[in-house]
């Protein structure tokens, strides 16, 4: 268990570096918002003297109104059994970033699947092809300002919905035991 | 003359109902063993009948339609040398080395039918499948030699007469007739010895391009290859056919050990496969066939 | 003038013809129709195939006082037979488009058929000798003829050659070597004069007459311990010159044995011999070599990458299915031997031309780089099907009869594991074969060879007549087993009663006729059955389920190396090149004794050398 | 019959005028030595058909046989005598720039070596034998090259240590018996010589020529003199001379040392020499090392085919000793241009077809493959060995036989690098001189007539084996009827 | 679980007319052992298969149906198509689907199939799957029970044994419509290696709107794979 004040180790980084300011959400839990230039230097830091070194995420957060993405890299530490989730911000427009392919190699895969996803290009990652949506040539789809309904509406049709469907089934001699009439909403 | 062309006609087709017999029984030993219902009474047969009646018969070539008309049509062939009660085919003309190498003829062209579907599953598969038979065939060889030398002769009926006079072989051969049920297994490609028909790793093997009548005829080697199984061993060890109701109930009872057997067992890997044919059935086998010289 | 000197005048003129004529472009048609010409001399004196008296050449020399004499028995005229057909095979396949081909590459057409006409001509020489001196100037000939056949490709093969040529002079001095010690037993080398004596020879004597003669003949078989060269320089013998070699050349170390150890020794004497400290005799001991040599070979087949050199191996795992039959003494097992060398002579040299059509049209005998030819060269796929279904002994064809007979013959005698040995063999060589057919005709059709077309018909001419012959001779074997009792009455073998199907036994006998009969009836049915449903739908070879994955023309998913992985799990750690080994030892021993030997030579002061001599001659003498 | 000496005399006469003529009749001198052999080929072809096949003695200088020099001619001595000058005259040197010395001494050879094949008494034998060693020195240092001198002053402190041995050994008997003369020594030994000081005798005289026949102990010159010497005497030398000398030692050992030691002793050392002759062959990279090693090797077998007690040894070892007379010289005059390493011959048979088949047939000769003459020869030796019950001549048979194998490998690796085809460096393979490629076309027609005539040949041969083996005759006709009592 | 008429498959009873009664009992048998002996391609697609095992063991046992699970589609009758279909494996399904011989049939189980299930609105699934290859037997429910599944299978077997199961003649008739639906999810250059028109000249079932410009538009990019035809010269 990670004992209530922090682990000297991250103090001194968190010194050493500025603009940095970090919170204890859980006991297991830190918190670090770091400007995105320094942000590798952490990892490297967190990964090389404070032992984190399982990156096992990194998300992409769509802030639409602020016209940014929010990208937290998880990185996990065997030793003290805690994790440090470091967030930065990066203006939307042209996203592009550097890959810390290099630090941890997992990155490749969560890099390829940010670029596919939310458009963020990853400088340095070793394959930026598509990954997931082979078939997709559409705009990255998990942006907020990507319509799925919209575009669902347009590109597929549906079933055409027949209304009378019990009565066939009650002409056949089936039946249902709740009618469709009082089906909880 | 008039006897042995009806006897040619009619054993294959006599062959290939018990066969289907005991595919049955197969099936359904499998379900009880699984505590299901198991299919209905003629489902082997409805099966072939719906293989030969699909409307698309996909083939690869000239060479994957021989490949299967070489292996329902070996096992027609194999059929007439085995000798049941009242019918003595072509016995006398090749005794048990020509039989096992008859039975080499169907998985022969099968194994061309497969090659030419140029798919990379039938070829692994057909390659497992050969030294599946690698590794059951010197078990098997050894019973032969053991088998022969006793009865002294290599002509299935004089065994049967043999036997009929002084008593089953299973009695006299204790030993080399375990190690024959042990390859019975093998020769009859039954689950611990069915590596090469693995489902899921390479798409039942060299079935995998099989469809239509294709199928159809390897389910007719399938029977035909669970018959020549058990009236093999019975007219080895058990005495023969001297009447129909034992005989059947005899070659049934032969058929349903290994099937039995089958349904507890996974499958083994290929290496293990020999590693074990080539241990306890060669021991048994040699030891048997020392109690027999001696 | 008798018809054997017509026969051996013939072939000589047909080595004349070839000597002066190799430029010609019609050479190779020229050497086929002698190689004919030949085998009607051959049918003339066919009486000897069914028990008629041998024939004498008129030429009688007598050199140093050892008289010289030739004549053909009904053995001789047995072996004469698949050579000079043969020949004729190898020299039709080689006469057309394939000559017009390899005289592009660089090859000189004209110089093969040569040394194949040099062979038959050496090989009739060493068939027709009458006395022992006959046989072994016939058998340098022949291993110096075979020689040439083999160095003429230049680069790799010169190596192999050297190594054939040196392993044949080791047996050839081995064989001198017994003739001087039959010259001093008997005072002559005549026959007679040694069969006279052979059964008052002491159990010594026995023994070193029959590993000097057997060890000598046995190099040139390729019979195990000596057999490491005999793959290598067949495979690179140019085209039909292996077939020539693959299918003859080596039996005639057989025929050596046959008339050395089984007409003049007679293997009663080997029977008696016990050797100590074990229960097997001297002819069980031969007997275990050669099933020993049926099985290593046949497995080192099994993982060869190159077609000639698995069909190499082949023709050396097969000689020990003659040896068995042969040192079994019994009716059977000897004509199961004598037959087998008919049969693999047919088939192999049928599986070895189809190899080679194949090379001349794809340019590769890689097994790793074919695959799917069956749809562009079928005629050549059945020219192979027929083979090896006829090398893996397996029943519409002829292999399958004379391993029967190999089989029953150790049934009856109760030799139980040598039985399981042999099967062994006959296992690998299905496994082997198919992995051959496999990898060449079946599977994917490869996108340069979408083009190719069948080989021209000078070459499927003689293929298609060899793989008729293999399968004439599985329906009715008594054709082939006839001159077969006639070849074992002139060696002294018992003779065997065989009817046109194959033997009667009580004990359970083979009637081909009937078996082949009521397989090609099974057949029929079959194919009653299957075209009688549904028309079949062909389809590319694209079209094929793979998982759901979408199949391309430019990956290559054919199956084809490591075939037979999970074989090679269990018993890859068991090859272990111990008889490379083993020859690699002799040869680094004797370069060290060599080094020894010139090192004599630079010691500079002559003097003190001199000093030493005397020294050591007034030793000697006080 | 006083004809016979000329056949010695008139070589050394011309050997010692030529330097005169040479200055006075000039270029023509050239010609003076070819001349005389000629005329000296005639003379024994006349003799031989006037004696048709009975031997004669002949006393020179009047002295009854047991003191003075006598000469024993029969068919053995007549027919080494004819063979030295045949092959003399076809390995003359014919090159433009040979000086005339080189000729004078060639005639010193033939008519040294002509003396020693006819005389039938042990001193006489010994002075040939020296002039014949003094004759070799000057032709083997005939190329005046560095190498050529050191290589022949080793030859020369072997030889002169050989010599001095050889004399040893003659004292020796001369102290015994009190005579020299052959034929009086035959009536003589079987009492006197047949005890150790005789086996003494035998091995030093054995010791003492075997430097010339390139015996086992003795012949560490061989190899590099037959490198520096020009390959027209080195061929002479390998062919001829160790011929002659075997010849001495055999005729010794039939008349004088009857006794099996000896015939052991020389088998022991014929045997020693085949097994390291073959063997550094086999290991030897450079064509005329090869071959010097292999006429070591041969020289050693001629020595065991003529170690088999009876006229099978002497007809075994006659047939090995005219074959490798045949056959290695022809093998040295391609050495001519196929010189140097095994390397540098790739493709060398391509340029020059004739000169690789003639290669081919002579190796294949020499291995003993059969029609060819060397197999009967390799035959008889074989089957003379097999039918000793000593295991010693067994132990000799297997050691021919392993050494066969060891020939076959050595000369067809060079036989198949000559038809290698060449890729890049195409070195420039100067063609044989047309004299040379004529001498070796020659031979190969001998060597081929041979194969075919060779049922005449082998009674031809068998008359002289059981001539040579005739002690008694041997005694008759030297020393008249009577078997001089002395 | 809707009814088979609901389904707008417009197979008309083409084919030839039947002369000697002994014709119709052979059809009758043929139908008959097509309705009894099904074989289930074991191609699980969707979260649905779950369910299939259970309808296999011992509870509900398909096999006393006489219906068993296969492997390959070369083996297999019945497609079942369970769960939602990515277009990504609705690639597979297709080429599965052309790969299996005909007479085929496919069942489309859970509601996903149908409509589009719970995941209507998400962009990478196919909403209606009869538009791209023609479904026998819809079986609704987000993973209706094992009942439900053999029920359905029940109903097939019923509409097989009276001869009224022919949609998969319809992907031949109207191949340009699937053809276009396709192109319309994947692209021009969609394409697959079984020459269904070459399929559908060999079964006689090449109506007017087999062909039309989706499947010009195939073959501007797609040669019909010929077989490798044995040839001598």
């Amino acid at each position: 268990m990670m004992d209530q004040e922090l682990d000297r180790t991250l103090v001194s980084i968190f010194n050493e570096m500025e603009k940095v300011d970090y919170q204890q959400k859980s006991p297991r839990r830190l918190r670090v918002d770091v400007a995105p230039e320094a942000l590798p230097g952490l990892l490297e830091l967190l990964k090389g003297k404070a032992s984190y070194v399982h990156l096992s995420a990194i998300s992409c957060v769509d802030w639409i109104e602020e016209e940014e993405f929010e990208l937290v890299y998880h990185v996990w530490s065997y030793e003290v059994n805690s994790l440090v989730s470091a967030h930065t911000r990066i203006p939307r427009e042209g996203a592009c970033y550097l890959s810390v392919y290099d630090l941890y190699k997992p990155a490749g895969f969560f890099e390829r699947d940010i670029y596919e996803m939310y458009g963020v290009y990853f400088e340095g990652s070793p394959h930026m092809e598509k990954f997931i949506l082979t078939e997709w040539n559409g705009p990255p789809p998990m942006l907020k300002d990507f319509d799925a309904e919209a575009y669902v509406q347009d590109t597929f049709n549906w079933q055409d919905y027949q209304p009378d469907w019990l009565k066939d089934l009650e002409e056949a001699g089936g039946g249902v035991e709740i009618r469709p009439e009082d089906v909880r909403r | 003359m008039m006897t042995l062309i009806t006897e040619l006609f009619l054993m294959p087709l006599v062959a290939f109902v018990i066969g289907l017999f005991m595919v049955l029984m197969m099936r359904k030993i499998g379900a009880r063993l699984q505590r299901r219902v198991g299919p209905p009474f003629f489902q082997p047969l409805i099966d072939i009948i719906k293989f030969h009646s699909k409307e698309t018969q996909i083939s690869h070539g000239l060479i994957h339609d021989i490949g299967i008309i070489m292996a329902v049509g070996g096992y027609i062939a194999a059929e007439t040398l085995l000798p049941v009660p009242g019918m003595d085919g072509i016995a006398d003309k090749g005794g048990i080395i020509a039989l096992t190498y008859f039975l080499m003829i169907p998985s022969l062209g099968l194994a061309l039918g497969v090659g030419q579907c140029a798919n990379p599953n039938g070829s692994i598969g057909i390659s497992r499948a050969l030294t599946a038979m690698l590794a059951y065939d010197i078990p098997f060889v050894i019973v032969i030699f053991g088998v022969s030398w006793h009865y002294g002769t290599t002509n299935l009926v004089e065994m049967v007469n043999y036997q009929q006079a002084n008593g089953w072989g299973i009695v006299e051969m204790p030993i080399l007739a375990l190690a024959g049920l042990f390859t019975l297994q093998g020769i009859m490609g039954k689950q611990p010895f069915e590596i090469y028909v693995a489902p899921a790793e390479i798409a039942t093997g060299p079935m995998v391009e099989m469809g239509g009548k294709y199928m159809g005829g390897l389910f007719i080697m399938q029977a035909f290859q669970f018959y020549t199984a058990g009236v093999l061993y019975t007219t080895l060890f058990l005495g023969g056919g001297e009447n129909w109701p034992t005989f059947l109930m005899k070659i049934f009872i032969v058929v349903s050990i290994p099937i039995m057997i089958a349904y507890m067992f996974p499958r083994y890997r290929t290496e293990d496969m020999l590693r074990l044919m080539w241990k306890w059935p060669v021991i048994a086998g040699l030891i048997g066939l020392a109690l027999v010289m001696h | 003038m008798t018809l054997l000197d017509g026969l051996i005048l013939l072939a000589l003129i047909s080595v004349l013809v070839t000597m002066l004529g190799y430029r010609l472009p019609v050479i190779g048609w020229l050497t086929s129709a002698l190689f004919a010409g030949q085998l009607l001399v051959l049918f003339l004196m066919s009486g000897l195939g069914y028990g008629g008296d041998t024939i004498h050449s008129s030429v009688a020399l007598s050199i140093f006082g050892q008289p010289l004499s030739w004549r053909f028995d009904a053995l001789s005229w047995f072996f004469a037979l698949i050579t000079i057909g043969a020949a004729l095979a190898s020299s039709l396949f080689a006469a057309g488009e394939w000559g017009r081909q390899y005289r592009q590459n660089g090859g000189n057409p004209g110089l093969l058929q040569f040394s194949l006409a040099l062979n038959v001509l050496t090989m009739l020489i060493l068939l027709a000798s009458g006395d022992l001196l006959a046989l072994f100037i016939g058998w340098e000939l022949v291993s110096w003829a075979s020689f040439l056949l083999m160095a003429m490709a230049g680069g790799a093969a010169f190596s192999w050659a050297m190594r054939y040529i040196t392993y044949a002079t080791g047996g050839a001095m081995a064989i001198l070597a017994g003739m001087g010690m039959v010259y001093q037993m008997t005072g002559s080398l005549q026959y007679a004069d040694l069969m006279a004596v052979a059964g008052q020879l002491s159990q010594a004597q026995v023994v070193i007459l029959s590993l000097l003669f057997g060890s000598g003949f046995a190099i040139k078989m390729g019979v195990l311990p000596f057999h490491l060269w005999q793959a290598g320089a067949y495979a690179e013998t140019p085209g039909p010159g292996t077939a020539f070699l693959g299918s003859i050349s080596s039996r005639m170390g057989l025929y050596g044995i046959l008339v050395v150890l089984v007409q003049l020794i007679g293997l009663g004497r080997l029977i008696e011999i016990d050797i100590s400290f074990t229960w097997l005799s001297l002819r069980d001991l031969l007997m275990w070599v050669a099933a020993i040599t049926i099985i290593l070979p046949t497995f080192t087949a099994l993982r060869q990458n190159d077609a000639r050199r698995l069909l190499a191996w082949h023709g050396v795992g097969q000689g020990g299915y003659m040896l068995l039959g042969i040192f079994s003494a019994t009716a059977l097992g000897s004509s199961g031997g004598l037959m087998h060398v008919f049969n693999h002579a047919t088939y192999q040299a049928a599986l070895f031309l189809s190899v080679y059509a194949v090379v001349h049209r794809t340019g590769t005998a890689d097994l790793n780089k074919l695959g799917g030819l069956v749809t562009r060269m079928p005629l050549s796929f059945l020219v192979m099907l027929v083979g090896i279904i006829g090398l893996a002994g397996i029943p519409p064809m002829n292999g399958f009869v004379s391993k029967w007979l190999v089989y029953r013959s150790l049934l009856i005698e109760g030799m139980p594991l040598l039985f399981v040995a042999s099967v062994i063999g006959t296992l690998g060589t299905i496994l082997s074969v198919y992995k051959l057919i496999h990898n060449m005709f079946l599977g994917q059709l490869r996108a340069e060879h979408s083009e190719i077309r069948e080989a021209p018909w000078s070459m499927m001419l003689p293929m298609l007549v060899l793989s008729l012959i293999v399968f004439i001779t599985g329906f009715m074997p008594g054709l082939a087993l006839d001159w077969v009792a006639a070849a074992q009455a002139a060696v002294g073998l018992p003779v065997l009663q065989h009817s046109l199907g194959g033997v009667e036994m009580e004990q359970g006998g083979l009637d081909m006729t009937w078996l082949v009969a009521v397989l090609f009836a099974g057949f029929g049915i079959g194919a009653l059955l299957f075209y009688s449903t549904g028309k079949t739908r062909h389809v590319n070879q694209l079209d094929n389920y793979a998982g759901g994955h979408f199949l391309t023309a430019d990956v290559r998913y054919h199956y084809s190396d490591h075939f037979y992985a999970g074989l090679m799990h269990r018993i890859g750690h068991w090859y272990r090149e111990s008889f490379q080994w083993l020859e690699s030892v002799l040869i680094s021993l004797t370069g060290f004794v060599a080094q020894g030997a010139s090192g004599f030579y630079r010691i500079v002061q002559p003097a003190l050398l001199m000093l030493v001599v005397v020294v050591l001659a007034l030793w000697v003498v006080r | 019959m006083n004809m016979i000496t000329l056949i010695v005399a008139l070589p050394l006469l011309a050997a010692f005028l030529l330097p005169i003529s040479d200055r006075a009749l000039g270029s023509v001198s050239r010609f003076v030595g070819p001349i005389v052999l000629l005329m000296n080929i005639i003379l024994i072809m006349t003799l031989w058909q006037k004696s048709e096949g009975a031997p004669f003695a002949l006393a020179l200088g009047g002295f009854r046989p047991p003191l003075g020099i006598s000469f024993y001619v029969d068919q053995l001595a007549l027919l080494f005598a004819l063979l030295v000058s045949i092959l003399a005259l076809m390995l003359w040197p014919y090159k433009a720039d040979t000086n005339p010395r080189v000729f004078g001494l060639m005639l010193l050879l033939t008519g040294a070596a002509s003396g020693m094949a006819l005389s039938g008494d042990l001193f006489n034998i010994y002075v040939f034998f020296e002039l014949l060693s003094v004759a070799s020195f000057g032709l083997v240092a005939s190329l005046r090259t560095g190498a050529a001198f050191a290589a022949t002053t080793r030859y020369l402190i072997i030889s002169g240590f050989g010599t001095v041995m050889a004399l040893t050994g003659v004292a020796l008997i001369y102290t015994q018996t009190g005579t020299l003369n052959l034929a009086h020594l035959a009536t003589l030994a079987p009492q006197q010589l047949d005890n150790a000081t005789g086996l003494t005798a035998f091995a030093l005289i054995l010791l003492g020529i075997g430097v010339k026949a390139e015996l086992f102990p003795v012949n560490t010159w061989v190899p590099e003199v037959y490198a520096t010497a020009s390959r027209r005497v080195s061929a002479l030398m390998a062919g001829l001379v160790s011929k002659l000398a075997v010849l001495v030692i055999v005729r010794l050992m039939v008349l004088i040392f009857p006794q099996p030691e000896a015939m052991q002793l020389m088998l022991a050392l014929g045997v020693a020499g085949v097994l390291i002759g073959e063997l550094s062959a086999w290991r030897a990279r450079d064509f005329v090392r090869m071959l010097s090693f292999s006429s070591i090797g041969q020289l050693g077998l001629v020595f065991v085919a003529f170690s088999i007690p009876g006229e099978a040894g002497i007809l075994a070892g006659l047939a090995v000793a005219l074959h490798h007379l045949l056959v290695k010289p022809a093998l040295f005059l391609l050495a001519e241009r196929w010189g140097g390493s095994l390397g540098r011959l790739e493709g060398a048979g391509r340029r020059s077809p004739l000169a690789a088949g003639l290669f081919v047939l002579f190796a294949l000769s020499l291995v003993g493959v059969p029609p060819l003459p060397g197999f009967w020869a390799k035959l008889l030796t074989i089957v003379g060995l097999l039918g000793q019950a000593a295991p010693l001549y067994w132990f000799a048979a297997a050691v021919v036989l392993v050494a066969t194998v060891a020939e076959v490998n050595y000369l067809f690796r060079f036989g198949l690098t000559l038809f290698k085809r060449e890729e890049q460096s195409a070195q420039v393979h100067k063609p044989h001189a047309r004299i040379d490629l004529g001498t070796v076309s020659v031979m190969g027609v001998v060597l081929l007539t041979a194969m075919f005539l060779i049922a005449p040949l082998g009674e031809r041969m068998q008359t002289i084996a059981d001539q040579t083996t005739d002690r008694g005759l041997y005694i008759s006709t030297v020393l008249g009827p009577v078997g001089g009592a002395r | 679980m809707s009814d088979l008429k609901q389904i707008p498959v417009v197979a008309k009873e083409t084919g030839k007319e039947r002369t000697n009664p002994l014709a119709n009992v052979f059809d009758e048998l043929i139908r008959f052992a097509q309705a009894r002996s099904m074989f289930m391609l074991h191609y699980c697609t969707g979260c649905g298969a779950i369910e299939l095992p259970p309808a296999m063991t011992s509870r509900f046992d398909m096999e006393r149906l006489g219906i068993q699970p296969m492997v390959t589609p070369r083996q297999a009758d019945i497609l079942l198509i369970t769960g939602y279909v990515s277009i990504k494996t609705l690639k597979r399904i297709i080429l599965t689907y052309e790969q299996m011989p005909s007479p085929k049939y496919v069942i489309g189980i859970c509601s996903c199939t149908v409509n589009g299930g719970m995941y209507w609105q998400s962009y990478a699934t196919a909403k209606k799957l009869n538009e791209y290859l023609p479904v026998d037997l819809y079986i609704a429910g987000c993973m209706p029970r094992p009942e439900a599944v053999i029920e359905g299978l029940r109903l097939l077997m019923d509409n097989i044994k009276s001869g009224k199961s022919e949609p998969w003649k319809d992907y031949y008739q109207r191949y340009d419509y699937y053809l276009g639906n396709q192109q319309h999810l994947f692209g021009d250059d969609w394409q697959t290696p079984t020459d269904i028109i070459g399929e559908a000249e060999h079964f006689g079932l090449m109506g007017p709107e087999t062909e039309g410009e989706h499947t010009r538009l195939l073959q501007q990019h797609q040669q019909p794979l010929e077989p490798h035809k044995m040839r001598l010269k």
